[in-house]
């Protein structure tokens, strides 16, 4: 299967790598007392792990090259993309939705309070996902400071719990709402920036907002932040630790089937029709009588509203509040949800969230590794599903002779 | 179209439903277009020719809100309504005020369905707000009806119902080109705009677009063409108009200008049975 | 001069091209007419390298370019004049002009081209120092081809040249491809859907159907043909 | 019996891990000691070590993931606003945390952490000894303060201003946060000098305080220069170079003496091959006082074992300490170094 | 007066060191669109290089002049091997995908890099030599601006002039213009459009590497994070002066410089980014284009 020009490319790639990592691999410097350790042997991994990953790689693209031979010669038929597959047969995908189910209802009964704990973060990010979904996935806007809404959220709780002792449950849509109307503020002048400009204004939004909570401390105590901050409440019960994780995961899979919910009308209604076109060409979209500032703007507040309601949930699951909690990386931690789970499909961000979230965790065994792997992670995906996970379906119709649309998802 | 339209428009005496004058473009140095005066009367086929560069696309970029224009006024009165400004509108405005348009390039959105390509371009006409999709209440499920079941009827008379599913990008060009006129309809126009609908397609296909537009006429809208194909502009026209660096220089019936000279040094050329 | 033999190309798993073979011989004009996605563009974009056939071989003056990257293709003197133009938006005319001369280093013989150029559409240039996206359709036309020009091509493959020019600019042009071939004597591969116009000036021409050839022979005799007239002359 | 699990969390990777690392080598030293005697009350020592990176929110994770292991007790977190996120999870479960370096003032002074405890003086100690310093020893007049805005370097600089300004003795001029990792800070420096300013009080860490520093007297600017525990890290002499000289910092009396601190110290060259890192002896006095109560206290209780912090001496490498109701080690305090010849000296 | 003056230098060098590395993010943008997210993480390879690399050499006692050209060398060929790489393995198989996949790439090449820079040698700051000595000439001014500062205004200054001739009169040059506004066309008209992306992102690498030696060199230390903030202001100043524009990124970033340098002067540091991102979104709102970038009005 390889020839020896493969194997004679693998070496030149190894030298290459040897070449490339020289320095930062072999050489390690004391500055201070001057002296040089240099470590040979990384020199020889590094060398023959390039080896092996490029003749692996040569015989995965040999193995695609000669399925596609098949596929031409008739020999075998397509296979069509598992994703697709997945969400288009009902036989597939309704055992796998009841044991999802079922699976998400037991989940903590059956694993420990730790567990939970995780899977409630993992869940908050699910529905971060949707909503940064809304504004990126669906309508086109690339939203670098979708933290800043976050932030507006978990202060809002934050601060209304300690000034006035509002509670989680009054301050849920109350944050909800101050997100919205920030996005809104923040919509008005910048919408109509294209791409990327767009992009980089919204990271400076987010760092603005960050900045002013890091430094106005009379209004939000500076980066020492805001501690004691009361967990949601159930009629007044008093809970338990363990209880109080218990209640606040399944009212995370309450907001996650109620964001799916909305998220999927929308995305199937005159709105979400709007948005996708506006993601695919603004000046013929303007043509067809859509109000541009307006749609994107609500695509916008929407997507905020989503990032208050979680920060709210944030803040009452941690008890405390930072600045230091809503840095860009986090926007972008949100925006890789988005682009991996496959831009606009609700499953393949879901299933990015849970991916993205939990590696990390459960790779805390390879402590100094994780973000190494978790970075590299990112690349591969991308350079083999560059359309995501699951690439979005668009909503077809079925028409009889009296027409009567059915949903096919 | 729908029924309330179809009565035959009469074709002299018809008012006119666009009035344009002294339209003037400028970009930086260049004037696009110079007082440029022009009409469509209701029920008509008006074509707008012109050699490359004269103006024709800045024209309807002008009158569709894309471009502000430097001078000048467009005024729509839609039959048995009053005269409205075009000036300054937005282009989703203008829409809605009942100019529609295709794109001298395709301009599809082309990862979007065929039947919601053309669903889109209801948006303009329907109101379900934010609320409505998300409870879907009786009337946002009636209106969602209606949208896909005039689309798909729209999609038919085009001849395209056999690709309502299909991703727009996946669709042979001439298709596109009447998936475009489609979505155009779709908006509900007194006034459609085509932008050389005929770019690109065989004389076959032409031909069968000849059809296609006079079918739309009939049907009673009013139509603004632009094409450089005289065989098309010749045998529908009612009224043509030809412009030269952003001014008329000639109009008249198909006969009128075929015959004058001025056009034919400008833009047509001493032998016309080729092109 | 150029021989393609039993080529298939393929977007993704879909075949565009179905066995394609054809040849064209120094210093004439083909011609290669068909339905909207009968394949002709593609047939072009193979010939260049930028959608490589998957089988069959290219050969181009004896040697096979299937294999090769398109700026090898470019170099060996195939030039093409793609459909939509493609002008660099942000250049200017002059500089666009230049980029057609991108492979050539005879500072002399590209003045002299550019000379000739602009006396053959005067309206470049009056245009020399505009942004190359602010010209209409047609002048981007002139300016695509006038492009291709500075190569100095020995085959100027051309797509489509006629779409949305005026009737006295395509026939301009049309006289301005035979003059090329005439005067440069440079072979031209010529893809139209204005077939009337594109059998007159060719001597051959190719009838593509769903990526498949179905009829060759002399221009004059496709010219009368009763199917090609029905088909394509519209007629 | 049952082996008493000790939770060791705090940075453990990324940028922080050298602030973290330490501990849980200091854990694990004290825990070998005690297992070869025989365990706690017969009952042997185990270490769960989480990490946390220094961040409020995965903090919440790793308390929760020790509490739901059964920790019996916790040695941690590292930095205050990660302490401060994880304590609520603990004071639910009944769980005792003692913090080799959270410095924050609030974390024992506000009273809503009963559970807390650490083996370093709170910021306002700090501030205390840094600002009498300035004012009486430095005699200055004019006192430019600037920070870092992190929890640590801002809580630390507000609470110098909040001394200086109580006293009036010496004119707070200037105070501001810069960006920490910015590319320069001249015109913070501009400022300084402008201001007119005899001393600069720094709250933050040494990156920044070396940058700041070196701009300074690359700017030919002599203004005192006067820190705090976070700049007191022999990186920061190593970084600075020459510009690092006369530069005052506070930071945890010189224990060097103390045999156990030696006594730990050669264990850790033994094991590990090289000098311990920051916050070492605060996080042996940390297993030490807490191993001790445990063995005193009789049982895991956490009552038990909260009386007998709060009462039963214990010898660490800080000398003979127990901790006051707050939960402030009674007896660590900080003294003044000043950089002398490429040495941080303590100052009389 | 004075104060003013300073702090206008002061800004000057922060704008400088800004624009050394915009510059290699404008031009990546310019040619693929790409937000280069990675390209801080060079400019921090780029400068641990200049590290490594000076120390050995010193070590081995090379003449202070030897080690600071040998240095800049070595910075800059590691420095663009990196680039070279990063695009051949993270954005060249994604040529053709969806917009914003190369960017979530992008975010997990920087995340890649600094964590093995972070492994492979230290996660704490280490010291840099000052590689550009104290002139004696310059002692005069040295409470206004010092030495390095010179030497970083100078470089920006004479890369600017380099590169402007570049890409507007070398054949490698218009081959990017032209790969940048139709990398289709461009094959068309013979350019190895691979060749040219890969020509970008060594020049950019380069360029960030050079600076990111200077820049350690005049602060003194470095740690593995660095390329992520520095390459955050970068962008923001390439966005700022119109992105794909090369006097643009320039301009955005003594602008940048400059604003940062007079709002910590005479208002607070306290909210020195906030007012950096405020001057951004507020020339944005009254050109959206940036300031030198094309005010396009897309023909239709
Ligand atoms: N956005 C713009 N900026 C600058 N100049 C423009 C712009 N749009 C059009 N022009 C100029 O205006 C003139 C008219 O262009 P227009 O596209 O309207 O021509 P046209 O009549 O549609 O030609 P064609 O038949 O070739 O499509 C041209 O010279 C063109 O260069
Ligand atoms: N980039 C592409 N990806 C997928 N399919 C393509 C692509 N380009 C063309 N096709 C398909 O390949 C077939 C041949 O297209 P091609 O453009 O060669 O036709 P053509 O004969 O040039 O038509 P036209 O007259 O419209 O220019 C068509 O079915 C088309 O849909
Ligand atoms: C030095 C740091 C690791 C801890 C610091 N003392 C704090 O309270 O956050
Ligand atoms: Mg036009
Ligand atoms: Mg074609």
């Amino acid at each position: 299967m390889l020839t020896v020009k493969d194997f004679r490319n693998a070496l030149l790639v190894a030298l290459w790598f040897v070449f490339l990592t020289f320095p930062i691999m072999v050489i390690k410097i004391n500055p201070y007392e001057r002296t040089i350790i240099w470590r040979w042997h990384n020199l020889v991994w590094v060398g023959i792990g390039s080896f092996v990953l490029y003749l692996i790689s040569r015989i995965y693209l040999q193995r695609k090259k000669a399925r596609q031979q098949r596929i031409r010669q008739g020999l075998e038929t397509e296979r069509i993309d598992w994703s697709q597959r997945l969400m288009q047969e009902r036989r597939i995908y309704m055992p796998i939705l009841v044991g999802t189910a079922l699976f998400a209802l037991a989940f903590p009964l059956v694993f420990s309070t730790y567990q939970t704990n995780i899977m409630i973060t993992a869940l908050m990010y699910v529905v971060l996902g949707l909503g940064l979904n809304i504004v990126v996935g669906v309508a086109g806007l690339l939203d670098l400071g979708y933290v800043a809404f976050y932030a507006v959220g978990a202060y809002s709780y934050a601060l209304l719990n300690m000034h006035f002792g509002l509670g989680f449950w009054t301050v849920l849509p109350i944050g909800a709402m101050l997100a919205a109307t920030f996005g809104i503020l923040l919509g008005f002048p910048v919408l109509r920036l294209r791409g990327d400009y767009l992009a980089i204004v919204t990271l400076g939004f987010g760092e603005i907002i960050r900045l002013i909570l890091e430094n106005w401390t009379e209004f939000s105590q500076g980066p020492s932040g805001i501690s004691n901050i009361p967990r949601p409440g159930f009629f007044g019960l008093e809970m338990s630790l363990d209880t109080a994780i218990l209640y606040l995961y399944y009212l995370m899979i309450a907001m996650v089937i109620f964001t799916i919910f909305v998220v999927n009308r929308l995305q199937n209604s005159r709105i979400g029709r709007a948005w996708f076109a506006l993601r695919e060409d603004e000046i013929a979209c303007q043509a067809m009588g859509i109000d541009k500032t307006r749609t994107k703007l609500t695509a916008f507040a929407l997507g905020a509203t989503w990032a208050g309601m979680v920060g709210v949930i944030f803040a009452a699951k941690t008890t405390f509040v930072n600045p230091a909690s809503f840095t860009f990386l986090e926007s972008a931690i949100i925006l890789c949800i988005v682009v991996l789970g496959g831009m606009g499909s609700i499953v393949g961000v879901i299933i990015a969230a849970l991916v993205l979230i939990l590696l990390p965790e459960y790779l805390r065994a390879f402590a100094d590794y994780r973000m190494l792997v978790f970075g590299a992670t990112l690349v591969i995906m991308m350079v083999f599903r560059p359309q995501g996970i699951i690439a979005n379906i668009r909503r077809t119709y079925t028409l009889e002779r009296k027409p009567e649309p059915a949903v096919d998802k | 179209m729908t029924a309330s339209k179809s009565t035959k428009p009469t074709m002299t005496t018809s008012q006119p439903i666009l009035e344009v004058t002294g339209l003037t473009m400028d970009f930086g140095g260049i004037r696009a277009l110079d007082s440029l005066d022009l009409q469509v009367r209701e029920g008509e086929i008006v074509a707008l020719i012109g050699p490359n560069g004269a103006g024709k696309t800045t024209f309807f970029n002008c009158l569709t809100g894309i471009y502000k224009p430097t001078g000048g006024d467009l005024l729509l009165t839609p039959p048995g309504q009053k005269t409205r400004r075009l000036n300054g509108l937005k282009p989703n405005k203008v829409t809605q005020q009942g100019l529609a348009r295709t794109f001298q390039n395709i301009r599809l959105f082309p990862n979007m369905t065929v039947l919601e390509n053309v669903m889109i371009a209801r948006h303009c006409r329907t109101r379900a707000k934010v609320l409505g999709a998300i409870f879907r209440d009786r009337r946002t499920r009636e209106e969602e009806r209606q949208i896909v079941e005039l689309s798909y009827s729209i999609l038919e008379k085009m001849g395209l119902e056999s690709w309502v599913n299909e991703f727009a990008k996946n669709l042979p060009y001439g298709a596109q080109r009447r998936l475009e006129i489609a979505r155009a309809l779709a908006t509900e126009p007194i006034l459609l705009l085509l932008d050389e609908p005929a770019a690109g397609m065989n004389p076959q296909e032409t031909k069968e677009l000849d059809d296609l537009i006079s079918e739309i006429r009939d049907d009673g809208l009013s139509i603004l063409l632009i094409e450089h194909d005289m065989k098309l502009v010749m045998s529908l026209s009612d009224h043509i108009f030809v412009m030269d660096y952003g001014k008329k220089i000639a109009e008249g019936n198909p006969e009128e200008i075929r015959t004058n000279p001025d056009v034919i040094k400008a833009y047509l050329g001493e032998d016309v049975t080729d092109a | 001069m150029l021989e393609l033999k039993k080529i298939n190309t393929y977007y993704g798993n879909i075949q565009a091209l179905h066995d394609i073979s054809l040849s064209v011989e120094e210093g004439e004009i083909i011609t290669l007419i068909g339905a909207n996605g009968a394949g002709k563009s593609t047939t072009l974009m193979s010939i260049s390298g930028i959608v490589p056939p998957r089988t069959g071989e290219i050969i181009f003056q004896g040697k096979p370019i299937h294999e090769l990257p398109p700026d090898k293709i470019v170099a060996l003197g195939i030039c093409q004049v793609p459909e939509g133009r493609h002008i660099f938006p942000d250049l200017t005319v002059a500089e666009n002009l230049d980029m057609g001369a991108f492979l050539r280093r005879d500072k002399q013989g590209i003045k002299e081209d550019l000379e000739y150029i602009y006396a053959l559409f005067p309206i470049l240039a009056k245009r020399r120092n505009q942004p190359g996206g602010n010209l209409s359709g047609g002048e981007q036309q002139m300016l695509a081809i006038s492009r291709a020009l500075m190569a100095r091509p020995q085959l100027l493959l051309l797509d489509e040249p006629s779409m949305g020019l005026a009737p006295l600019v395509t026939r301009q042009i049309f006289d301005i491809i035979k003059k090329i071939n005439e005067e440069q004597n440079t072979t031209i591969f010529l893809v139209e859907q204005n077939a009337n116009l594109a059998l007159k000036v060719a001597d051959r021409g190719y009838v593509l159907e769903t990526g498949r050839i179905t009829m060759h022979d002399d221009a004059g005799a496709l010219l009368i043909n009763e199917d090609v007239k029905k088909a394509y002359l519209g007629i | 019996a049952d082996p008493i699990k000790i939770g060791v969390a705090g940075a453990h990777s990324g940028d922080l891990a050298s602030y973290g690392l330490p501990t849980v080598k200091a854990a694990e030293l004290v825990a070998k000691d005690v297992n070869a005697r025989g365990g706690i009350n017969g009952r042997k020592v185990v270490l769960l070590v989480e990490d946390d990176v220094c961040k409020p929110e995965v903090a919440t994770n790793t308390a929760t993931k020790l509490v739901s292991k059964g920790v019996n007790v916790v040695i941690g977190h590292i930095c205050s606003g990660a302490t401060k996120a994880a304590l609520p999870i603990y004071k639910a479960s009944d769980v005792i945390v003692i913090s080799p370096s959270a410095t924050d003032s609030s974390l024992t002074q506000s009273g809503d952490y009963p559970n807390f405890y650490r083996t370093i003086a709170p910021n306002n100690a700090q501030a205390r000894t840094e600002v009498d310093f300035v004012v009486n020893v430095l005699g200055a007049k004019k006192v430019a303060i600037i920070h870092d805005k992190g929890d640590y370097g801002k809580g630390f600089a507000q609470d110098a201003k909040n001394f200086l300004e109580k006293e009036g003795k010496a004119k707070v001029v200037l105070f501001e946060g810069i960006t920490p990792g910015a590319v320069d800070y001249s015109a913070v420096v501009q400022k300084v000098k402008r201001s007119g300013a005899d001393v600069v009080i720094f709250g933050g860490y040494h990156p920044e305080a070396s940058k700041i520093v070196t701009q300074m007297r690359k700017k030919r600017m002599k203004t005192i220069f006067v820190s705090d525990d976070g700049v007191k890290d022999d990186t920061f002499i190593k970084v600075a170079g020459k510009y690092a000289e006369g530069v005052y910092a506070t930071g945890p009396a010189d224990v060097s003496s103390n045999p156990i601190t030696r006594e730990y110290r050669e264990k850790h060259v033994k094991a590990y091959g090289e000098e311990p890192g920051a916050f070492f002896d605060n996080a042996v006095a940390a297993a030490l006082a807490l191993t001790n109560a445990i063995e005193k206290a009789g049982s895991t209780d956490p009552k038990a074992i909260a009386k007998a912090l709060h009462t039963e001496n214990v010898e660490t490498p800080f000398g003979s300490i127990r901790f006051d109701e707050n939960g402030d080690a009674i007896g660590v305090g900080y003294v003044v170094y000043k950089v002398e010849n490429g040495k941080f000296v303590a100052v009389k | 007066m004075d104060y003013f003056i300073e702090l206008f230098f002061g800004g000057l060098t922060r704008g400088s060191i800004y624009a050394l590395i915009a510059l290699g993010y404008t031009m990546v943008y310019g040619i693929i669109g790409l937000i280069n997210f990675a390209h801080g993480e060079i400019y921090m390879i780029g400068a641990f290089t200049a590290l490594i690399v000076s120390t050995v050499l010193s070590v081995f006692g090379f003449p202070l002049l030897a080690i600071v050209i040998l240095t800049m060398l070595a910075a800059a060929i590691w420095a663009s091997a990196y680039g070279y790489t990063v695009e051949k393995l993270a954005y060249k198989p994604l040529r053709n995908a969806p917009r914003l996949s190369p960017l979530i790439s992008a975010i997990g090449m920087s995340m890649f890099l600094q964590n093995y820079v972070l492994l492979a040698q230290t996660p704490d700051f280490l010291p840099f030599p000052a590689l550009i000595p104290d002139f004696p000439f310059m002692e005069r001014y040295a409470h206004i601006i010092g030495s390095s500062d010179l030497v970083i205004l100078l470089t920006t200054a004479v890369i600017m002039v380099l590169l402007t001739f570049l890409i507007k009169f070398t054949r490698i040059g218009k081959a990017m213009r032209a790969t940048a506004q139709d990398r289709k066309m461009a094959l068309l008209v013979g350019v190895n459009v691979d060749h040219v992306i890969s020509m970008t992102f060594i020049i950019g690498s380069a360029l960030a590497a050079v600076g990111g030696m200077l820049i350690a060199s005049h602060i003194g230390q470095i740690n593995f994070f660095i390329g992520f903030i520095a390459g955050i202001k970068a962008f923001t100043a390439a966005v700022l002066g119109g992105i794909g524009s090369i006097p643009g990124a320039v301009l955005g970033s003594f602008i940048l410089g400059l604003t940062e340098s007079f709002a910590t002067g005479y208002v607070s540091s306290d909210y020195e980014d906030v007012f950096a991102f405020s001057l951004l979104v507020l020339i944005l709102i009254f050109r959206p284009s940036g300031l030198l970038g094309k005010a396009s009005i897309e023909k239709v």
